[in-house]
């Protein structure tokens, strides 16, 4: 185990499996000589060299489409949005070439790429920089979606979705970068589409993915304390979504609120909301609830920006309530 | 028989078809007048080849039409009637192992590339051994072993997919090109640009191939496009173009291998306008009143790519009419063949509906 | 009154709003010399000319643009999308710059703008041509998303949409273009935002919209057969969603089903089994459940198709399920 | 004072400023050698005038520089210094009711059509009564009462919406012009392609103003764009192009009227490559290592658009060393105040979140 921060565990993933696949590449906006607008793939460049390490030009709809047609002839690349908000300008290369074809040419031709970048909120940086695409993908079939938390996720699902056969949306969270984790040292791959229990409790479950983790266990530290014994999952996929251990959860707990930053209509709380009543209606002793981002384009101001994200102490409050604590 | 028996001496110079013409735009080594005659000489046994290859295209599609209507098939179908030279002309100029990617209107690309008819329809059937086992239909289909890569129905989509197939290409170190088709109506589309730009950028070794038939859809090209020189969209970009006759199949095999040449020696992509014409309306269900009868009765009379190397094969004595006629029926033999064992395929599975998701089968 | 198809009161709608204000034009391709590729826009050419009625390249990201610019300039826009399908080249015009903009102006810019084409399934066109989009649309403030059924709503809610000051997503749907249905006579402008309970039911709700309603209905008009009296509430907006109307529906019937041609995950259906959970747990008696697509890429064979959509039958076994009539 | 009053005889000529040029492609009509040197003869009072315009847009950002690496500001700021000479020559060659639109790099584009620079700080400091009331933020600014809208992050999406502003002008007859600017990071965009194309296609009454400062973020531009002359990227869609020294507030002033009146007399859309530079990084972040420093020193030694004019006005003799330090002061204490102005106004008020999503307010 090492301590290394969540940049630092993607970039070794991406690394690793360049050293260990001659067919991994990296392509993106200043991936290459800047070494990422974000500084992930410090380092790439120099040990990799430009034709694996590639800076394209600002055209997210070309260059997702070229990684495409790269992964046609079985090149498996790493495509980076600067942000999953210039994704947008690419979605239709994701969906309509990524995820459909291997179903549209009846299996004969499977795309193994990774699309990955900072997804959602930043800081400051407003609505058209801020906007989450959780739900977007989880939405598509032919997709598999990934949210990592911590360290040693970001490097064991990015390491697991380079070695996928089939395309990959891996979205991480601008700040989750700089924090640090244990890493297992070596090889680490850990299984796509498995939800993780990073609290065990008895009282509720609280469940959520990328930086909505640390809303979520913070808010069961703060339950403790007031007596409240929370379960905390780490969703890890958002497709597929991992019904079994919602369940489960559900099935001790009785209760359960979902924690995420993005918008809250047809979101991925929704998803899981619909997914829990309509197959553990019974064992529920409360409503299901959700904490989500304001229903709001994301504004600028640091104070108003506050307000439009979900705090730890509003996923205590909202536990609290289906706990019947507060009723 | 006349028709399989290549002419003794067959190096000797043939007349070159009516109209040929080849039209450079920044081209690599632009002619004085900016024009240049083809002057291949084509032995018997090459013509007939091309003959035979665009008449099964032809025989085909006039098949599918007929399916279509009698509602064999459904959803969209574009046929390729008229365009058939581009195909078989650009075939020929390509090794089998350079990828090929195109649009929606791809039954014509794939069968040249060496797919099988009844494939193919039986695809369009939605049968279980249609390409795509009934999967991907008329839009989609995809044949990666004799390096088809689609049948895409995104207008513009595909020419960041050949783009990347070429950067692949590049990255493996190969001496391979990718030919990348789009139509007139798709060259607008801001990816096409986009491709374009990465293509010259990083010298890819591609091919681009606008088969331009007067129209995208309703809408006539001097209606889409700002420039009417298609050819010309690459000047931005640094990318040389070329206007080739599309309904002379001698004329595109001649352009294509410049152009892959040009591409494959490392210096870089190559825009190729290939002016063609389509007979049909845009999909099965487009009755094209954009346009008069008159035009495309003009176009089919004058300029038929079929009829115009059929016309060349009786005029040079290699096979009479009655010769061209066994060829027909055989042909037709062999579509309605590909028909019937199409016909003869079991619907496809109802269990596929939930695989080939992902590749674990889910 | 008078009986026309859910095409022609499209058109309708927009002739009447084109007479009326000079600001309202009509962008997309095909939509003058070819009268739509669906034919919707019939005559408009003719009446209004090349300059209001305006055929464009296959650019959908670019006139999507242009659209909102002309917008931002006061005029009023309607631009059609060939499908839904193609706005995927032009989703970031239409979320980051249409339905951001007023936020992020402080209100000094609003976007009078309607986009508008069919949406979802039509007949054996396979994967990239049969996507619903309205889980997508309905995710993201700023944006009013309208999915009409019948021919009087498509009328009346589209001369709403063109008349609103904000930009508005309204979703067709091919197969239900040559529909018809009584309009009534003159100027029809129904309220957005609203839903509408199409047949009054005491046992179950049923929640659709656009063909959802059709299948909603027939399986209401078996149900009555079989001794069940549901209610149908025709959803015709995505966004807002109109809470009181479904909430005050599970009240009386205390069950809910909803339909939906579109993928599960994070869908429509989603949502509302969220929202409906979430503010009327005590008023159920059954799980609420949702009847959707198969999540798959739509194939392109008539019969694969057939096994990836929704049936009547299915809200049908759903609905007994849920009035716990088979169990 | 010197400063202020204008020189006897002001249509006397003065010398233009040094290497003062304008190089054209495809231009409307071209001058023989390509070239054309500026020959205008401008009066001290208007040379003083861009002298303090360009001035108040440095000092601003420099001030909000300073504001921002305070900690007052947040998020992303991108900083004009260095490319001032654009937008005060540009300004100078519109009129007032022609719109402007531009990216994320918009203060000083907002300032020069005639906005309070309080108002934009007060934006960037979250106030109430930042033109965006704090929902904005530095790439967010608009003023439509001024014919500026915005002040947009998404690269090359402003292309398209400048191109619809200038479709609502031509659809209400109007003689207005709608200037729409990028970079030269977002010239390779598939939008702006598209725009163009449609521009040129239906002969809209736009100049695109491309302001090359060489690099897009980290990456300069020939490591961007297949080719680097980007007047030329309108050729594949017939707009004619030209390139502009953008250090020079003359010739850009120069070249925009004439692509002005060429747009408003109704020949269409009209390209502008201004070669200009930034100083700063790309945005606050930006340490901007891809660069020397020594680069970025020659720049600002040999081209700085405030000191050539500055010169010329003591070669000239109309303001001495001592004036320009009298202006400057004065400009200095403007922006001051306008941050005095900006930090006391209150705090953006907390119901605007949820505000201004539609309009009727909720
Ligand atoms: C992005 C997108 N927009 C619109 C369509 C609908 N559409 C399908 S084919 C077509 C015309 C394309 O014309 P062209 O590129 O000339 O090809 P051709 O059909 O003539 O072969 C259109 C508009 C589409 N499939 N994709
Ligand atoms: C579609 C999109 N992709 C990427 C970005 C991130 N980004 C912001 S500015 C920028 C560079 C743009 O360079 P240029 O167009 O030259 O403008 P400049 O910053 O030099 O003024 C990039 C890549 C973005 N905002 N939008
Ligand atoms: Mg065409
Ligand atoms: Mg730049």
């Amino acid at each position: 185990m090492r301590e290394i921060s969540v940049r630092e565990a993607i970039r070794d993933a991406m690394a690793e499996e360049m050293r260990r696949d001659e067919s991994v590449f990296l392509m993106g906006e200043e991936v290459a000589e800047y070494e990422g607008a974000y500084k992930v793939s410090q380092g790439l460049l120099k040990e990799f060299g430009p034709e694996r390490v590639v800076d394209t030009p600002i055209t997210e709809a070309g260059f997702a489409g070229v990684g495409v047609g790269a992964a046609m002839m079985g090149l498996r690349p790493i495509v980076e949005f600067m942000t999953w908000n210039f994704a947008m300008q690419a979605v239709d290369q994701i969906v309509n070439s990524a995820a459909k074809t291997r179903y549209m040419s009846g299996g004969l031709l499977g795309l193994p790429i990774v699309f990955r970048g900072p997804n959602g909120v930043a800081s400051q940086v407003a609505a058209q920089h801020s906007q989450d695409y959780g739900a977007w993908y989880a939405h598509v079939p032919g997709l598999k979606v990934v949210a990592p938390f911590d360290a040693a996720d970001a490097k064991g699902l990015l390491t697991a979705a380079i070695r996928d056969p089939d395309p990959v949306v891996f979205l991480e969270h601008e700040l989750l970068y700089g924090e640090s984790g244990q890493v297992p040292d070596g090889e680490h791959v850990a299984e796509l589409g498995r939800a993780r229990i990073v609290r065990p409790g008895r009282d509720v479950t609280l469940v959520g993915w990328s930086r909505g983790v640390s809303l979520a266990l913070d808010a069961a530290a703060e339950l403790a304390e007031q007596g409240i014994d929370a379960e905390v999952i780490d969703l890890r996929s958002l497709r597929p979504l991992d019904r079994a251990t919602l369940l489960g959860s559900v099935q001790r707990t009785h209760r359960i609120v979902s924690v995420e930053e993005g918008w809250p209509s047809c979101g991925v709380g929704a998803e899981i909301m619909a997914t829990i009543v309509a197959a553990a209606f019974d064992a529920l002793d409360a409503p299901p609830q959700r904490v989500s981002g304001a229903d709001v384009p994301m504004p600028y101001a640091a104070h108003l920006e506050a307000l439009a994200l979900p705090l730890s102490e509003t996923v205590v409050r909202v536990a609290r309530e289906v706990c019947y604590t507060d009723v | 028989m006349a028709v399989s028996k290549p002419m003794e001496g067959g190096t000797e110079d043939l007349p070159t078809l009516p109209n040929l013409e080849t039209r450079s735009s920044a081209s690599p080594e632009p002619k004085p007048n900016g024009r240049e005659q083809t002057t291949l000489g084509l032995p018997p046994d090459v013509l007939l080849d091309i003959h035979r290859r665009m008449l099964l295209l032809r025989r085909m599609e006039e098949r599918i039409g007929q399916l279509y209507a009698m509602g064999e098939i459904g959803g969209f179908c574009h046929l390729y009637i008229g365009q058939e030279a581009v195909a078989v002309g650009m075939e020929r100029a390509t090794r089998p192992d350079d990828p090929v990617i195109t649009a929606y209107r791809c039954h014509a690309h794939m069968v040249v590339r060496g797919a099988a008819p009844e494939q193919v329809i039986g695809e369009l059937l939605g049968k279980a051994q249609g390409v795509s086992q009934g999967k991907g239909g008329s839009m989609h289909m995809f044949d990666p072993a004799r390096n088809f890569y689609g049948g895409h129905g995104i207008v513009g989509a595909q020419v960041p997919l050949g783009t990347g197939i070429a950067f692949a290409l590049k990255y493996r170190k190969t001496d391979r090109v990718c030919v990348t088709y789009f139509g007139d109506g798709a060259i607008s589309q801001g990816q096409v640009a986009e491709a374009f730009n990465m293509a010259a950028l990083w010298n890819l070794p591609i091919v681009y191939v606008v088969e331009n038939n007067q129209y995208g859809m309703g809408t006539a090209v001097d209606r889409a496009s700002a420039i009417s020189e298609l050819h010309r969209r690459g000047e931005s970009f640094g990318i040389p173009g070329r206007e080739v006759d599309g309904m002379d199949p001698v004329a595109v095999e001649q352009a294509g291998q410049v152009a892959l040449e040009h591409a494959r020696s490392g210096q870089g992509p190559m825009l190729l306008e290939m002016k063609t014409y389509r007979y049909r309306g845009h999909s099965m269900s487009d009755p094209a009143l954009y346009r008069s009868r008159e035009e495309v009765q003009r176009v089919r009379e004058e300029r038929d790519p079929i009829s115009r190397v059929a016309d060349l094969l009786v005029q040079s004595g290699v096979v009479n009419a009655e010769g061209l006629k066994v060829v027909d029926r055989e042909i037709r033999a062999q579509v309605m063949e590909a028909v019937t064992a199409a016909q003869a395929m079991p619907e496809a599975d109802p269990t596929g509906l939930l695989s080939d998701i992902y590749a674990d089968g889910s």
